[in-house]
């Protein structure tokens, strides 16, 4: 689907900010994100468009980063962390106990549509909080099996995404995207499989 | 790159002393002295990136191993290439390299030319410790229809990505992913529209990006290699042809600086499917409407009888892709044994060349300050490499101004009256503008101006020099009275012969309406030509000739450097066409006795003496006319 | 020596991050002091401060501002803020508790370069964070700290917060600049250094946050009196950032040169449930591991690294008897193989390899030769590779093979963490 | 004649016949060929196999290294793709030439080409004697014959295998 107007206007504001327009791909990425749940191909497509690169620019640096989405998924986000000084709180035994409450495995959405998890070992910054995770982008520390309990019940009966960045995001929510997330659209394409 | 500065700096490569220019690579110095050191990424037409890691050499004062592609030379510097740390080192990154890399060498066209494999065998363990499956990606992916990708086999070395970016500028093939999962690709996996994508599989140092055209057919110790010149366009960029049981198996560039900077157009690395023979055929003879196989000797001499006939009323057409050996033949034929003066080489009428067309070298537009390409894309268009000169000029501060043919004066408007050294490139159907545009040019700047007209065919320009045109003679004199007919005119003027001889379906004589209608009208038309042809239906007489890939010879370019085009393929059961030339001058009465193609090249040079420039494989300077 | 908060002595007052509450705590005073000196001498104020850079290299501020060429402008200042060493947050508490006092680093600093435009570059994650300086930048651009003629004395500036998207790579300065022209955030090759060639081919500086917090309070209180704080070489406080096994995890403030030994015990409460310590990292997931023999060295980037260790961005992390330091190794080792760029060979291969050599130690298949193959690939890594990722992804693994082979070997020839197994015996 | 040859005529044949019914119950040394084989050694280096996998697909991927392997230069492969892969489209071995070294079976990196049992090569033209892919290629066992190859084309394309 096209962009929205208020994300092109942005995109293009993005662009007359920096001294490059190509600076802008980051930011105009993570404007299109809040505005659709996802990056997709074509949207990667209309961003070049405003921007006057080519494509393919795009993509390398969508992929490149690890937030870009490039498939649907659930109204919240829930990362905990797994890295080693969470570890050594114990968020091993925090992240098999999400999962079992949340019932999906690692990467995956719940089946209401309401929560996607990832454990990461890429490192969010509250060591001191440790074990931790992070909730819609705000951060959730010293986590329990209690607090772990009270935070999926809050999110499962939010009806509404969590909230964007005010800075960045357009203010759309999306009443839908449920249904995006029992179809893909397009499946991902090909990447690296691992063994 | 390396780049050229009046100062030098000595140092030692393990042991030996070497005097480089300040700003050389350690990677170039010790190749001046013999030290070869691996590389996978390092490119010399590209910036150093570094990126494989595999060129890291010893240099004593510094702590870590340093790049040789990235670092530059000081003075005093001494550089060892040899140790254990080094050598331990490349085997283990040569390891790392290999842990992901498939080892499909015997399905892999690289294989017997992979700078991975024979690097392996310099340098490489003899084993891999590594015990787990290794990373999977797409295979035999359709990168467009020219280019098959391997994922797996690709290790990184971005060289195809910075050729799309440095050289061609079109930056269409891009990193995705990041870490182990990297792979390279088109935006959405699209199919690819550059039109320089042959050369992401000639750098390419594994065999990740192949020629679909290529797949499978050879083995590279398989292949006869034959340098030659790329029949495609006038820009004659140097190229091998690769052949394998006398089947070209593909086109490899050459690299020559002063013209293709060692890259190849796909247009003119593809072409050579037009110049495989189908079949062995014979001289036909048109007998009661019907063509009949019949010998050389008979075809010539039904050939010399309908000349004779036909005298000074007889025209001939050359093709731009013929030799200009071939042409001087041709021209000494018509022009002194039949004294007839309608001789062509153009398919439409065109403002008259002159030496000034080609004042402009191609090298040279690097070192311009502005370059006009009058008629924009159309003049990529008829050499699509001169994109990759322009677009390293720009890149070295060069300003391309891009205008329509018609806009000579947006292009006046474009260039300061301070410039030095301006350029003017256009088509030979743009040529009047292009001279108009010069003259203004040159009133109002200080500097010079130069031009350089794009001919058609590889030998368009030979063709001119020679005087295969109706109205001037070789060395562009002017036949004066004696001017002849030219292609445009023949329909109605009576004409009792025609003689078409093409070599390359490329450059082929393709007729219009009027031509169509004229045609069957000739008492005798002669086709001497490679491929079958509609014009075949029309011919009385069918002489089968060599394609511009089974011949000797020399080829002229756009901006007259002679070149010498060599026999890549072997059709020995076809008469060469020189010497069917000779024997029919001969039967005419002439009395020509060349015994190889060199000693036409020698009385080539000795009627046109700037065609010594064969010899170096230099420009014809034309110095001594305005 | 002992706690010194300076950055963070008034981190206990409300609403701090309003403009008009830092402006009462004596927000913004440096800043105005600094825009009556010359920009050089300001250079020379913070060269004679000894300040060296937070960020984790501990290369003087002063020196690397003075390595900007003569002449040659436009020139940007990048605040570093892509803070994302595994056990380092101090970046976070100091943009959320304090933004206006990243802010005026920044401004200060800004105008000691004569740079008229400063990018922070945060990561994505610190979504908090990110608002906060947003509201910071617009209560300052309204309050005249920011814009054209900046408090009227002529001089421009604007700041524009680049907001990332997940990569660790770009926290090494020259990829943070490729990640901020958009491209992907892979690293350059040095030379040319960022000072001379960096931000749109421009002279450029980056600064890590911590660094930048510090400036307001040398231009106050003067070179002297930094240069009395800590240690010969490392003059001022450093936020350290404790997280494992001790009882009181978070932000410490210490004077450079406090021994080790006070801040986990005395300010971090001791290792937890009382334990013994069994190791610790003093700079975060890519330094070597120090044993409790080196309690006693001092907080400082020399001392440290002369204890076989470095400071790096101030990450303490503890751990007890009961760690398994293979299990930490490994996260580690994955956590470098998802964030390689995949720029260079020996960090893109390597760390998949040890990561995969690590998954099989953790799922008891390891085999005899694996601890020297771990060792050799580290070797074929370190000092390799492009940027210090790939270096500092074999640091940690190669000292705990160092300090604890035997646990390899018990791994190996056991079949499986030894630690995981007493864990599920005790719990039978 | 003399008469004691005439005497001792019966002996000599007695002796005779000893000789030809000694050598009956010799065991025998002659084989019935061509109705029956000579049993070869293992490793029995003679005319060529070309091995298929399992599931019919030819294991010759015409890389060549055995051709490049030949100290006599007696092989010929020409590649060419069928759907997604290589394969030999053209394998021939002048058997004329051959010296039976094996340095074709070492070389293979797919043990496609091993040297069979076949010792007899004899015919009565030289041009007989260029082995062609279909002389050498395994036959299909009936079980994949019926399945994964057209009967009646025992050479035709390999089926596609994903690498």
């Amino acid at each position: 689907m096209p962009l929205a107007k208020p994300t092109v206007t942005q995109i293009q504001e993005l662009a007359a900010r920096y001294p490059s327009k190509q600076s802008a791909i980051i930011p105009a990425l993570w404007a299109v994100q809040h505005e659709q749940g996802y990056v997709t191909d074509a949207a990667m497509s209309e961003i070049a468009q405003h921007l006057g690169l080519p494509p393919s620019l795009i993509e390398a640096t969508a992929s490149f980063y690890s937030m870009f989405l490039t498939r649907p998924e659930g109204r919240h986000d829930v990362v905990i962390c797994v890295n080693a000084p969470c570890m050594l709180r114990g968020a091993d035994e925090m992240a098999a106990y999400l999962e079992r409450q949340l019932g999906v495995r690692d990467g995956a959405t719940t089946s209401d549509g309401a929560i996607t998890w990832h454990s990461t070992i890429e490192c969010l910054g509250a060591c001191g909080g440790a074990p931790m995770m992070q909730v819609d982008h705000r951060f959730e520390e010293n986590l329990t099996p209690e607090r772990i309990d009270a935070i999926i019940e809050r999110l499962r009966t939010d009806p509404l995404p969590g909230p964007p960045h005010k800075g960045e995001g357009v203010e759309a929510p999306t009443p839908n995207k449920g249904e995006d997330v029992a179809q893909p659209k397009k499946p991902a394409r090909p990447r690296a499989r691992k063994n | 790159m390396a780049t050229v500065q009046t100062d030098q700096v000595t140092l030692t490569v393990n042991g030996q002393s070497v005097t480089v220019p300040k700003g050389t690579l350690i990677l170039d110095a010790a190749k001046k002295v013999g030290i070869d050191i691996p590389i996978f990424c390092s490119h010399p037409k590209m910036a150093p990136v570094a990126v494989c890691r595999m060129c890291l050499v010893e240099v004593e004062k510094m702590p870590k191993l340093q790049p040789a592609c990235a670092v530059y030379v000081a003075e005093g510097m001494v550089v060892k290439t040899t140790t254990e740390q080094v050598n331990k080192y490349q085997k283990g990154v040569l390891e790392f390299l290999l842990i992901n890399h498939p080892l499909d060498c015997p399905i892999c066209d690289k294989g017997g030319e992979c700078p991975l494999q024979d690097q392996t065998y310099q340098y490489g363990p003899g084993a891999s410790r590594y015990q787990f499956d290794k990373a999977h990606f797409d295979k035999s992916v359709p990168l467009s229809d020219k280019i098959v990708l391997d994922r797996e086999r690709c290790i990184l070395c971005w060289r195809c990505t910075r050729f799309s970016e440095e050289i061609s500028g079109e930056r269409e093939l891009a990193l995705i992913q990041r870490g182990v999962h990297t792979i390279i690709g088109t935006f959405n996996d699209e199919p690819a529209q550059s039109a320089y994508q042959g050369n992401w599989t000639e750098i390419c140092p594994v065999g990740a990006l192949t020629s679909r055209q290529y797949r499978f057919i050879s083995r590279p110790w398989d292949l006869d290699r034959t340098p030659s010149v790329c029949p495609g366009c006038s820009m004659g960029c140097n190229i091998q042809i690769d052949a394998r049981n006398n089947k070209i198996g593909r086109f490899q560039s050459r690299e020559n600086v002063a013209v293709d900077d060692s890259w190849l157009c796909d247009f003119g690395r593809y072409s050579f499917p037009n110049f495989q023979r189908q079949s062995q055929e014979r001289p036909r003879i048109r007998r009661g409407g019907r063509l009949e196989d019949v010998s050389y000797d008979e075809a010539i001499a039904f050939t010399v009888d309908g000349l004779k006939r036909a005298g000074g009323q007889a025209a001939g057409w050359a093709s731009p892709a013929d030799t200009n050996e071939e042409l001087l033949l041709f021209r000494r034929l018509f022009r002194d044994v039949l004294r007839s003066p309608h001789l062509d080489h153009r398919s439409a009428t065109v403002v008259d060349a002159e030496p000034g067309d080609m004042t402009l070298s191609i090298a040279d537009i690097e070192r311009l300050e502005h370059v006009v390409l009058l008629g924009g894309q159309e003049v990529i268009d008829a050499a699509p490499v001169l994109h990759l000169r322009l677009f390293k000029s720009q890149r070295k501060g060069v300003t391309v101004l891009k205008v329509g043919a018609g806009q000579v004066a947006e292009a006046v408007a474009g260039v300061s009256p301070d410039c030095t050294a301006v350029g003017i490139l256009a088509t030979e159907a743009n040529k009047a503008a292009a001279v108009d545009l010069q003259t203004k040019l040159q009133r109002k700047i200080k500097g010079s101006v130069r031009r350089l007209i794009v001919t058609t065919g590889p030998n368009g320009r030979g063709a001119k020099d020679l005087g295969i045109l109706p109205h001037l003679g070789p060395g562009y004199v002017a036949l004066n009275g004696q001017a002849g007919t030219g292609r445009t005119e023949w329909p109605g003027a009576g004409l009792r012969a025609l003689y078409v001889h093409e070599s390359s379906p490329l450059h082929g004589f393709t007729p219009t309406d009027a031509e169509s209608m004229w045609l069957p009208t000739v008492p005798l038309l002669v086709f001497h030509r490679f491929k079958p042809s509609p014009l075949d239906e029309m011919a009385h007489v069918i002489l089968p000739g060599h394609a511009f890939t089974e011949k000797d010879g020399t080829v002229t370019n756009m901006e007259g450097r002679v070149q010498r085009i060599r026999k890549g393929i072997d059709a020995a059961w076809v008469r060469e066409d020189w010497l069917v030339f000779q024997e029919i001058a001969n039967q005419l009465g002439a009395s020509w006795s060349y015994e190889s193609v060199g000693q036409i090249t020698s009385d080539l040079v000795r009627g046109l003496p700037p065609y010594m420039a064969v010899n170096q494989e230099a420009r014809v300077l034309w110095s001594e006319r305005p | 020596m002992g706690i010194k908060p300076l950055l963070t002595k008034d981190f206990a007052t409300e609403n701090l991050k309003q403009l008009a509450v830092y402006e009462k705590t004596g927000g913004y005073t440096g800043f105005k002091k600094a825009l009556e000196m010359q920009p050089d001498a300001l250079v020379d104020l913070v060269k004679a401060s000894g300040l060296r850079g937070r960020g984790g290299a501990g290369f003087p501020t002063g020196n690397k501002w003075s390595f900007l060429p003569k002449g040659m402008y436009p020139r940007y200042l990048v605040c570093n803020a892509d803070e994302s060493e595994p056990g380092c947050f101090k970046d976070r508490y100091l943009m959320e508790n304090s933004p206006h006092q990243v802010l005026e680093g920044i401004l200060i600093a800004s105008y000691a370069i004569g740079c008229n435009l400063a990018f922070i570059y945060i990561r994505g994650e610190y979504l908090p964070q990110t608002e906060a300086l947003e509201a910071a930048i617009d209560e300052a651009r309204q309050a005249g700290y920011l814009g054209k003629n900046v408090l009227g004395k002529g001089y421009d500036l604007d700041v524009i917060l680049h907001r990332g998207a997940g990569a660790y790579i770009c926290g090494e300065e020259t990829a943070m600049l490729t990640s901020l022209e958009g491209y992907r955030g892979e690293p350059r090759l040095k030379p040319p250094f960022p000072a001379v060639k960096g931000l749109y081919g421009k002279p450029t500086v980056v600064n890590n946050v911590e660094t930048v917090c510090n400036l307001p309070h040398i231009v106050l209180n003067g070179a002297d009196w930094f240069k009395a704080i800590g240690t010969p070489t490392g003059s001022g406080t450093r936020l350290w950032c404790m997280s494992g096994h001790v009882n009181r995890p978070g932000n410490y403030e210490m004077e450079n040169g406090t021994p080790i030994r006070e801040l986990i015990e005395e300010h971090g409460g001791g290792v937890w449930k009382n334990r013994k310590l069994k190791a610790f990292q003093p700079g975060g997931a890519s330094m070597m591991v120090l044993l409790p023999e080196h309690l006693d060295v001092g907080l400082d980037f020399d001392a440290i690294a002369k204890a076989g260790s470095l400071a790096g961005a101030g990450a303490m992390v503890v751990m007890d008897e009961t760690t398994c330091m293979v299990d930490a190794a490994r996260r580690y080792v994955k956590f470098f193989e998802h964030e390689s760029c995949g720029k260079c060979t020996p960090c893109r291969e390597g760390t998949y390899w040890m990561a995969n050599i690590f998954d099989r130690f953790e799922g008891g298949e390891a085999k005899v030769g694996d601890i020297d193959l771990l060792l050799d690939i580290g070797y074929n890594i370190d000092g390799r590779s492009f940027c210090p990722l790939g270096d500092a992804s074999t640091w940690f693994p190669r000292s705990v093979i160092k300090f604890f082979r035997d646990e390899f070997q018990e791994h190996i020839s056991e079949k499986g963490c030894p630690f995981k197994k007493s864990v599920q015996e005790a719990v039978a | 004649m003399a008469l004691r040859e005439v005497l001792l005529g019966p002996i000599y044949i007695a002796r005779a016949l000893l000789t030809t019914f000694k050598h009956n119950t010799r065991p025998i040394v002659t084989i019935e060929y061509p109705e029956r084989q000579k049993a070869v050694p293992p490793r029995e280096r003679g005319k060529h196999i070309l091995h298929r996998y399992a599931d019919g697909l030819e294991k010759c991927v015409g890389c060549e290294l055995c051709a490049i392997a030949c100290p006599v230069g007696c092989i010929v492969v020409e590649a060419a793709e069928n759907p997604g892969e290589r394969y030999a489209k053209r394998y021939e071995i002048n058997l004329l030439r051959c010296i039976y070294c094996g340095m074709c079976e070492e070389a293979c990196p797919y043990d496609a080409i091993t040297m069979g049992p076949r010792y007899d090569l004899a015919d009565d033209h030289p041009d007989k004697f260029i082995a062609v892919k279909e002389d050498m290629l395994e036959p299909l066992s009936a079980s994949v014959g019926d399945t994964a190859v057209p009967s009646g084309a025992p050479s035709a394309q390999p089926v596609p295998r994903k690498w």
